[in-house]
């Protein structure tokens, strides 16, 4: 009896430790968040990552570069062909090669639609994140058909592994406007539901609305890109900075907020949707024609050197670093991805919070899992 | 602020360091020793103002162990590379920065657990995706004992 | 129907679950795992106790429900015969949730309705 | 009064009569209540199987599926065919768990639907306990159900529970007021707590017709508050899925799971048919003023049928919640009882008692 | 009297956000033309895939049993995971010169991820994606294939 009182005295001064995840509806893939808590406010919280690290990096230094795009589709799955093209522009660079229209613009209509179907993506599991199961129905509904575009063009609906070094592996599927005009009259038409259903919804800006607010400072300090650093104010876009393939020839807001709490965050990648669309119609109807990749050397071989290459992912700046020592294998490749560096700004963000509001912080930062493990 | 200015620039703040132009960046070779100080300048100078650290890879040159930070400054709108590397594999160590960029804390992380690469004064050095036991698999000599073949 | 078919609801509620409990055990399977027994907390070991002292932060809203709730109790005689007593019980229960009011509107001004 | 002839109050009388003459009268009250309890046991069943069966067929209309289709026509037998499943699986139980507490949490959620289902009127005649203190009664035995919650998570001897368990405490604390205040509206209106007699007094029209606005806020505060005293929809942050995993009955596996599962769906068609006896005239048919021949037809669909009807459509709106809406924070929970549903109802008590003093109602 | 109007407000426009998610949901409740659910195992009969879906790799065959591949390699270079084995074999030609052709063409669906590679980089164009989807077996020795059926030939114009 003496004891259990003891017990009970030392228990008072420990946290309230609590798992969430690896294996957690709302970790989305393999994390695991060490939460303490004191009452259902959040102490503090430490990200245990590496569930699935597959040392893309070490596998790189091992394949040749037309090889390792295929691997980049497995980091950040969701903005697969965006992580491709990156890899892709770093070669195209080094080696200083001359890329046709039609290739940038294809390049440039996938990655927009890639964006979409992430934020598509991102949308649906957000609601379904606070409880509003439905949305994530809604969101994989028209998700499914952009999937179908890319696999029409493809033959992959997720990884879809479309580019290589020169240009694109197939020439676009004939039905490939006409679908994509029709994806973009029907998205046109969902994205007010989306509004009702969550954007506006009372109890949704309660949840989300001066939660996890990041001031521009910090969102700089803590390398905070994508749409989850535009929601602060930090125009990182690299689009708009840096363009690459086409985006030097449209036209389109960069998405700023200066608030920075879940609710613009989520409003961002909402309103990237609108501004995507945008982009695609610019495109869709000017498609030059041409050759769809240029011919390249059957063993490519890059120039000693170091070539960086920073490309505008759905979830922010996607960095390729290649040490090339000549070979045809690369000396050392480093992906800088976003989910990476955004995670560094978890536990300061949550700290003070709701142990709900942990969950919807987490959402709004919009983490892939296999882009922090790698 | 254009890249010939920059790279003058930094020349001014010490003129031992190694600089040349790269095709993309200007990039600057600094000893372990200045690192920290050098980024702190060029982090608060109102000149360069590299306040967001992009991307720190750590590399395995063979006999060196090196470390290659990718700065950008968010009003100007340019890129410094800075490189370090040391020759002693056993203990390498840098200064961290992760007291300058947030953003390091984690990136330093990573290095240290893929090539064993420490940061001195880091808040929180600990294994980030592997157990202790590992080994540091990104250097060119680590041997996987455990491959498995189909 | 009398007041004693309560206890029937009663014990018609405790023989579905016994009933159906022990039919359960009967038919399930059973396999013993060490593993299985653990507590689930997204597959992890738990770290610390389960049953700490835990600061629920709703003490000023349970007090309030207290006060509320023995009110609520005593409206509903009133609002049986509200009818019939006509204007004096309208009177009365205006001064009495006029009161019961500035009593909610103080907890509200000496913010105890924030979630601490 | 044509819509009489559906009344089981013969019915009940000339069992009762024909036992009494058979047996003595304390045999005949054993089994009678016997059949009383098979009845409600097979009713328990069936409603709760179709329950579940409708709210997926309903979230799956809502998100663009299908829902259950495999087995039997539209997949109607799912919901018998994971009953089974839930039969044949096993119990498992947790180790350091408080053990009596735990196995004894089922048994207090499903006794109390027992009880409340006893005190409702399912048509005229048929209605096991009508006490005259019916509301009061309903009031103070359905929100012991959260009493289930709260032990179930308490001692599953796991955080994700403990935290659950918690929340659902906040929940007591709060929703039970606007429940109780938003009956007292149509009890001023109706000036008895007897459900038989508030139904027969919206033989001339429905409650929420008759006192207009403030019955109609009522009806929405007694929606709101019914959703949030069950457990459900917005409110189900004792069960928070993305948060807690499962909440309170993480722990709670095969049938035992099944207990909360069912008493959730029973909970929530409880809040329904008091709020169609209530508001929307329990098993009275809907007529338009004097309009005969309408009014004729209207009385031939039976009252049991109405009933169902009107609760049926309170479910529905109750599972379109669910199925629309975010969930709730617990201060957000806690703000909308106490600054927004609370100030509401007193207030709207006031005004009722005012319309009913004045005769402004219908 | 300002935050009492600001309360209604509130209220007002809560219950009307709210409103505006139901008529969202209940009116898809009403449209079942709306539902999207692809009844899968039942439509297989008439179930289309996109030409270019990337069910699995094959090597096509003529009607007279005949494959483009020469056995060079390639496929076996460039694919990154090692899915792909060429066993080539030598034999004696009419003409007395030795020549090499296909053994076994090795793939290792378990290991494949689809890139395309081996396709992309095909001399001759024996290989191709098929359209079926359906991998899923029960024995893991049963993802290993061997792409060129039983007796095959390597078809004649095809240069070595």
């Amino acid at each position: 009896m003496e004891e259990k009182a003891k017990d009970i005295i030392t228990d008072e001064q420990q946290e309230y430790i609590i798992n969430i995840g690896p294996q957690h509806p709302s970790t989305h893939g393999v994390m695991r968040l060490v939460v303490s808590l004191k009452g259902e406010f959040v102490l503090n919280v430490e990200p245990h990552i590496g569930y699935i690290h597959r040392g893309i990096e070490k596998m790189c230094e091992s394949l040749t570069y037309p090889q390792i795009i295929h691997l980049t589709d497995r980091m950040d799955y969701l903005s697969a062909h965006i992580n491709n093209e990156a890899v892709c522009l770093a070669v195209e660079k080094a080696l200083e090669v001359d890329i046709p229209d039609r290739v940038k613009v294809i390049r440039t209509l996938m990655s927009e639609l890639t964006r979409i179907q992430s934020h598509e993506l991102f949308w649906a599991s957000y609601g379904m994140d606070l409880g509003g199961q439905t949305c994530y129905f809604y969101g994989l509904r028209d998700r499914e058909m952009v999937l179908d575009i890319f696999e029409e063009t493809t033959g992959g609906r997720m990884i879809v592994s479309y580019n290589c070094p020169g240009g694109v592996m197939y020439d676009l599927h004939p039905n490939f406007r006409k679908r994509v005009k029709e994806f973009i009259k029907h998205f046109r038409k969902v994205l007010p539901e989306y509004d009702d259903i969550l954007t506006n919804n009372v109890i949704f800006h309660g949840r989300t609305v001066g939660i996890g607010p990041l001031p521009l400072k910090e969102a700089i300090a803590y390398g905070i890109t994508g749409p989850s650093g535009r929601a602060s104010g930090f125009s990182c876009d690299v689009r708009k900075h840096e363009p690459y393939s086409a985006y030097d020839r449209v036209k389109f807001n960069e998405v700023l907020f200066t608030e920075g709490d879940s609710y613009h965050r989520y409003l961002a990648r909402v309103e990237e949707m609108r501004e995507s669309m945008d982009i695609i119609e610019q495109l869709i109807d000017n498609i030059p024609e041409g050759p769809y990749a240029v011919k390249m050397k059957p063993v490519i071989k890059l120039p000693e050197g170091e070539y960086y290459q920073r490309v505008e992912t759905a979830r922010g700046e996607l960095g390729v670093f290649i040490i090339s020592d000549g070979n045809k294998l690369p000396y050392r490749v480093k992906f800088r991805t976003p989910n990476f560096a955004n995670l560094s700004v978890l536990n300061h963000l949550v700290k003070g919070f709701k142990i709900a509001d942990l969950i919807a912080i987490f959402g709004s930062l919009d983490f892939v899992i296999p882009d922090i493990d790698r | 602020m254009d890249k010939i200015p920059l790279a003058e620039f930094i020349k001014s703040l010490d003129s031992d360091l190694e600089i040349k132009e790269g095709k993309q960046f200007t990039e600057v070779t600094v000893p372990p020793s200045k690192l920290h100080s050098l980024a702190s300048q060029l982090r608060e100078n109102d000149e360069t103002l590299f306040d967001f650290l992009d991307c720190i890879t750590g590399v395995d040159y063979g006999h060196d162990l090196g470390v290659i930070y990718h700065l950008y400054s968010t009003k100007f709108r340019h890129t410094v590379v800075l490189r370090t590397r040391t020759a002693d594999r056993e203990h390498p160590q840098f200064d961290s920065v992760s007291d300058i960029w947030e953003a390091a804390n984690l990136h330093e992380r990573e290095a240290f657990d893929l090539l064993g690469i420490k940061f001195a004064s880091h808040p929180d050095l600990r294994r980030l995706f592997l157990n202790s036991s590992w080994g540091f698999p990104l250097r060119k000599d680590y041997v996987d004992n455990d491959i498995i073949t189909w | 129907m009398n007041n004693e078919w309560l206890i029937i609801f009663f014990l018609i509620g405790a023989i579905f679950v016994g009933v159906v409990l022990i039919l359960s055990g009967i038919i399930a399977p059973r396999s013993i795992n060490p593993q299985k027994f653990e507590p689930y907390e997204c597959g992890i070991p738990t770290e610390g106790g389960t049953w700490l002292q835990f600061n629920v932060g709703y003490y000023m809203f349970a007090i309030l429900f207290l006060v509320f709730d023995v009110e609520t109790v005593l409206v509903f005689p009133w609002a049986v015969v509200m009818k019939e007593v006509g204007m004096a019980a309208f009177i009365e229960i205006v001064i009495f949730f006029f009161i019961l009011g500035l009593g909610l509107l103080y907890a509200w001004k000496k913010h105890a309705l924030i979630w601490e | 009064m044509p819509f009489d002839i559906y009344d089981f109050t013969s019915f009940t009388k000339w069992i009762d009569t024909s036992l009494e003459n058979a047996m003595s009268p304390f045999w005949t009250t054993v089994t009678e209540m016997a059949i009383a309890g098979v009845l409600f046991i097979l009713f328990y069943a069936v409603v709760g199987l179709f329950l579940v069966y409708a709210e997926r067929k309903v979230c799956a209309f809502v998100q663009n599926r299908l829902g259950p289709n495999r087995l039997g026509p539209y997949g109607i037998f799912q919901t018998i065919a994971d009953l089974i499943k839930l039969l044949f699986k096993e119990l498992i139980p947790i180790k350091n768990a408080d053990r009596f507490l735990f196995n004894l949490a089922p048994y207090i959620v499903i006794i109390v639907n027992f009880m409340v289902l006893g005190a409702i009127p399912y048509a005229k005649g048929l209605h096991a306990i009508d006490f005259n203190i019916g509301i009061f009664y309903i009031i103070a035995v359905s929100s012991m159900s959260v009493i289930g919650v709260l032990l179930a998570g308490w001692s599953s001897n796991n955080k994700y529970s403990l935290i659950g368990a918690m929340r659902s405490g906040a929940q007591i604390v709060s929703y039970e007021l606007s429940v109780g205040l938003s009956l007292i509206t149509m009890v001023i209106f109706a000036g008895s707590m007897q459900l038989s007699v508030i139904v027969e007094a919206q033989r001339t029209g429905w409650f929420i017709f008759k006192g207009h606005i403030p019955a109609f806020i009522a009806f929405v505060i007694y929606i709101i508050a019914g959703t949030a005293e069950t457990n459900r929809g917005p409110f189900d942050l004792a069960e928070a899925e993305s948060e807690l995993t499962a909440g309170y009955h993480t722990e709670y596996s095969g049938i035992k799971f099944a207990f909360f599962y069912l008493a959730e769906f029973i909970n929530m068609f409880i809040v329904a048919s008091i709020a169609a006896t209530i508001f929307l005239g329990g098993w009275m048919p809907f007529h338009i003023g004097t309009w005969e021949g309408f009014n004729r037809i209207m009385d031939f669909v039976p009252p049991f049928i109405w009933y169902l009807g009107k609760t049926f459509f309170v479910i529905w709106v109750i599972m379109l919640f669910k199925w629309t809406f975010p969930r709730l924070r617990i201060d957000q929970l806690l703000t909308l009882e106490w600054k927004y549903l609370l100030p509401i109802n007193l207030v709207n008590v006031l005004i009722m008692a005012f319309i009913v003093l004045m005769g402004w109602h219908f | 009297m300002r935050s009492i109007i600001n309360y209604l407000k509130d209220i007002f426009w809560g219950v009307m956000s709210l409103l505006k998610g139901l008529k969202v949901t209940a009116s898809y409740f009403w449209r079942p033309g709306a539902i999207v659910t692809e009844k899968y195992p039942e439509n297989r009969k008439y179930l289309v895939m996109f030409e270019r879906c990337k069910g699995e790799l094959i090597m096509p065959h003529n009607d007279k049993n005949e494959h483009n591949c020469i056995s060079c390699g390639i496929c076996q270079m460039s694919c990154p995971n090692g899915s792909i084995e060429v066993i080539p074999k030598t034999i004696d030609t009419e003409d007395g010169k030795k020549k090499r052709i296909l053994d076994k063409h090795i793939y290792r669906l378990g290991q494949c991820t689809f890139c395309g590679l081996c396709v992309k980089n095909c001399p001759t164009h024996a290989l191709a994606f098929s359209t079926k989807f359906e991998h899923a077996v029960f024995n893991k020795a049963l993802l290993i294939k061997v792409l060129n059926k039983p007796g095959s030939q390597l078809k004649k114009g095809v240069e070595q």
